[in-house]
């Protein structure tokens, strides 16, 4: 079984194949309900205008020992405001009002997915316009009712690879996945690591041999020079401690009612830098 | 790696390839002879094994009822079960190559015994610790330094034992290839909560031997205290083909079941995932993890290893609650009339098998596993009683 | 009741009659098998005897000479030798009527011991104890009132061990007829010093079994902290017999004898009477008994059993010296490379094998006698080092 | 062997049973250097002249297990000021040199008389005019070379006897004791007990069918009225932590040049109350 052909990640790498220039994906990362809940949607379409090909969406949980601390920053900030994945479902769902083409994919933890039910989460996910979901704490071998569920709602289920994954490990996520593959450093929590361009080039030859969807690359990218290193070995290129630390600093001294705005602006500038040097 | 539907390994992927080579590791060593010879030489040596069985006559003619008989977990080295499970994981990590260990720890007691056990075997020690803790339990913070251990400070969250788990995590993650992650309890991903519980269940099996002899037969009931329940699944575990034995299982009720500030995940929960595993948890209806309470800082866990969430389905195992006012009147009874101070988590037990006997005929048996002793709790008593020192 | 010239019963009139009961009961029930069975069931039920030897290979590797090991009387409940005469004194004052127990405490280490054995066997329990003490140990003094023991403040003079010890005498003279006085050490008038003796031998009749089986032989030397000194003879009494094993015990050198500042009364005393019995004392040209010091408040104490002034006189048994400052780097070292965190007291035996051990050949063995935990040390040794918590 | 035939105290009871009216002796106790060095002689003085018969001088101890608080609070102020066995016989002689007829007797513990070595502790306290020696530490059984040392230099040991003092003890006590014996209250650390006068005429009867010499009381004698009761029964009358009372309460404001005036005041007053009783 494949990912249903109209999958808005398939297509929007299609298309980015298809282009001229050929370039990597710049895929964006933000934690909904950070800087605040009526941020989320305006910043959303900021990055989208600044760049972004998709949008990873951040499902905040009380107990995140995947991320590195900015990350978690973000996501206690959003959960400390009353943040949670029904919320979340309806900004995606208030984000597609506008904008019917960016590919959202929802980036979390299984226990609240779990917890809403998995038949349940997939169904109201698509209807709202999710299309893919990566759990961080959902391995494979755990995975057969998750990724059933998705597959009844055309939703895409993105597993991570890491430098430690062994060949028959690459070939259980490439039977698995679906839109893309999320390849990580084994320094492996959000925002953390360095970047060793030849290393990621050598693994990702690897990873190609079975996975024939998208790679995507996220971390060790600081900058629009890194981003363009990325962007020249990988499918993918995904930001996210980086991009959150500029939104903190945007907001920081913003009065309330000016959170939005400068949010918006801030990564939406920082973003297109980026998004030039690809 | 499940009991039923519980346990399994919900990890990031970073974390598989390590899960992966401890499993094949513990998998090579478990049934190695010349491990369980050390393992054994070790418990024997440097832990004080056998523990004994001990009558509390005095508690039990008080109390009028069941016999009360304790396995005494109390008087190992470092003073509680845990260290049974930190020699194990420490001789497998040698074994591995790796010379780092790291651990988390909340109240301070796992980081003590893990610092121990890394002091024994000449390895590097790194216990996180949330900055919170590392203020109220300073004197656990300084045993680990003189026993050679780095604290780490977390500063993030709440700054208590969730953080330091997290950081632990992340730390375990970028630096996997020479670390070996010590979890202190039979949950966390496959293979940590049976192999926790395989060198937990020493209790048992020692048990198993000795109330023959001491008592004359087996007990009617074993009870244990349950926080993320290592202790437990360690004197249960060998009981469990003795289908005559009743186990009952013991979480903390803290404030009352009634007012939301408990810790009693079997009880109370339901299932998901946290920490590696699926099993009983205590979250809110969006799948958050909620904050727990209990004067014993040992039971102050949302979740509880997999393997009770099994066997409580499947009703092998029961599972009951004491509140933080039970566990205290238990905690002084037992100071008072046998002249062991006990700890608070172990003190949970002794409330349930103190309600419990005084239905049971005096020729009936309950055998509690004392699983600490409460030198570390009695500030946290005096408080209580408006004292400070 | 005399070891040589040393010990007797140095005592007013009004305690003879107490001591002549003691004597007699003490003479009728030390070889009564209903008694001894009952104490060997006690030591192994309640207090977790025997106690391990442990192999320190880490640390014997360090030092690059004799092999030492210890006998783990830290593993005791309560967390030293202390209780071991506790229990048996207890035994016997319940077969002598007394259904109550006094004792005195400097640092409350004798005094939760006794408070324990109290509660254990259901007697009232009081513990007499310096006002100055109780504000320094207030840890302890918390422990013996959970344990339902009352602490009575002795206000007199320097309102420490010593009043402690005349204000204990004093309440045993006015209620000697339903009161036991339990001695702590091998001191006092007989026949304290030779039943306490009987009472901790087992340390050194469980080594005599223990070293050929775990070492393959016995030791070469047998090492002990003295203070009063009931460690050391419960080691040393066993193996007096074995002219081959050299008998050490190490006296506090606090600040270094040349300071003044010490307690080293077998090295530096001369024979006097104090607290009922001729030894070895610390004294000026006027008799009068002098200030000690020692980093250890167990070893701070300026008499010393008389069966060690005999052993000392007679040559089978040689004492040295230990100073603060080496004791505490053997306590860090013993830490740090065992895992196990000594009492201050052991310290100084330890720093003594270490010093021993360095001249002497691998294929040698020393045995040390870990007398107890350090945990309650650790406040004492943080200061030391400049922290304050 | 019996003490030497002109001891004091042997001539002081002699005197007594030979008098018209028989009464019993009067033994006031005081510590020696209390309340100072100077004040001890003067002292000593007053008392006799206020109708001690008999004087019981307290040697300081570091470790006086066997006394009360009063006198323990007594012989620590003399300790503090420096007072030592040594001294104490320097006061005896200072106190000998205007006074050749009172007995004195000694009051301690082992330790300091073994200390200066008992020959030589037996020969300068006859120099100094010491009659009697009480050393509460030395039991029968260990008294052996104490007694011949005191004996050689014709000075009488006295010892305690207690309510529970069995026959076979109270035989060895007669055998042994000189001067007069000492019968103390079981609740018998100084200064404490209540006062049970027919139990102490049964123990007085007890113990004189063994013992020939006199035999003194001294305890719960707070005032002339207990004294006098005390006194129909017994050879002598001991008293101690009251007079040290006495003494304290009197020198408690006094200007350091008044107190061996005050305290020699103060105790020779009170005593004469008891004297008067007798």
């Amino acid at each position: 079984m494949s990912a249903q052909p109209d999958n808005r990640i398939d297509r929007t790498f299609a298309a980015l194949r298809a282009a001229e220039r050929r370039r990597a994906a710049l895929v964006p990362y933000i934690a909904a309900g950070d800087p605040s809940d009526e941020a989320t949607v305006p910043l959303m379409h900021a990055l989208v205008a600044n760049g972004a090909d998709i949008l990873e969406l951040g499902v905040p949980f009380s107990d995140p020992s995947a991320d590195g601390p900015v990350v978690q920053r973000a996501t206690q900030r959003a959960l400390d405001r009353g943040m949670n994945l029904s919320r979340v479902l309806e900004l995606v769902a208030a984000f597609r009002r506008d904008d019917q083409n960016t590919p959202v994919v929802l980036m979390g933890y299984a226990n609240p997915i779990e917890r809403m039910g998995l038949g349940q989460f997939a169904a109201r996910a698509a209807e709202a316009g999710v299309d893919g979901v990566l759990t961080v704490d959902y391995t494979p071998e755990e995975s057969a009712d998750y990724t059933a569920a998705l597959a009844r709602h055309g939703i895409a289920p993105i597993f991570l690879l890491a430098p430690t994954s062994s060949e028959q490990r690459i070939r259980q996520v490439a039977a698995l996945a679906r839109g893309y593959v999320y390849y990580v450093s084994l320094k492996g929590v959000t925002g953390a690591g360095h970047l060793d361009i030849d290393d990621v080039e050598r693994r990702l030859t690897a990873i190609r041999e079975h996975v024939t969807i998208p790679v995507g690359v996220g971390f060790g990218i600081r900058d629009a020079a890194s981003a363009a290193r990325i962007g020249g070995v990988a499918d993918a290129v995904v930001i996210g401690s980086k991009l959150i630390e500029t939104i903190e600093q945007a907001v920081a001294d913003a009065a309330p009612q000016a959170v939005a705005d400068k949010a918006a602006e801030a990564a939406g500038a920082w973003l297109k830098t980026v998004r030039d040097a690809l | 790696g499940h009991f039923g539907p519980y346990g399994g390994v919900f990890v990031g992927e970073t974390l598989v390839h390590a899960l992966d080579e401890l499993r094949d590791a513990y998998a090579r060593y478990r049934d190695d002879p010349e491990f369980v010879t050390e393992f054994e030489y070790e418990l024997r040596h440097f832990v004080g094994r056998p523990s004994p069985v001990y009558h509390a006559r005095h508690w039990s003619e008080q109390i009028g009822g069941a016999q009360i008989w304790f396995k005494r977990e109390d008087l190992n080295h470092t003073g509680a079960h845990k260290v049974n499970n930190c020699i194990g994981q420490a001789l497998l990590a040698r074994r591995m190559g790796k010379r780092k260990v790291i651990a988390e720890t909340g109240a301070g007691q796992h980081g003590v015994a893990t610092a121990t056990v890394a002091a024994r075997f000449g390895m590097e020690c790194k216990v996180f610790m949330g900055s919170e803790d590392v203020r109220r339990q300073a004197a656990n913070v300084y045993r680990m330094k003189l026993l050679g251990a780095e604290v780490c400070e977390v500063d993030s969250g709440s700054r208590t034992l969730k953080d330091a788990m997290n950081e632990a995590m992340r730390h375990w993650v970028t630096n996997v290839e020479d670390t070996y992650y010590i979890i202190g309890t039979v949950a966390g991903p496959h293979p940590y909560p049976a192999m926790v519980r395989d060198f937990q269940m020493v209790i048992g099996c020692e048990a198993l031997v000795q109330m023959p002899e001491a008592a004359g037969r087996q007990p009617d009931v074993v009870v244990a205290a349950v926080g993320g329940g290592s202790n437990a699944m360690g004197i249960f575990y060998p009981y469990l083909t003795h289908d005559a034995v009743r186990l009952v299982g013991v979480e903390a009720a803290g404030d009352g079941l009634e007012t939301g500030r408990h810790a009693a995940s079997l009880t109370l929960g339901t299932p998901g995932v946290l920490h590696g595993n699926r099993t009983y948890l205590l979250q809110d209806v969006h799948g958050q993890i909620q904050e727990t309470h209990s004067v014993s800082a040992g039971l102050d866990y949302p979740g509880v290893g997999p393997e009770h969430a099994w066997l409580k389905d499947v009703g092998r195992a029961e599972y009951q609650t004491v509140t933080d006012t039970e566990a205290l009147a238990a905690f002084h009874d037992c100071c008072r009339l046998e002249g062991i101070i006990p700890a608070l988590e172990s003190s949970h037990a002794l409330a349930c098998a103190r309600r419990m006997a005084a239905s049971m005929s005096p020729d009936q048996i309950i055998l509690v596993n004392l699983s600490g002793r409460g030198d570390k709790d009695i500030h946290t008593v005096a408080e209580r009683g408006g004292i400070v020192f």
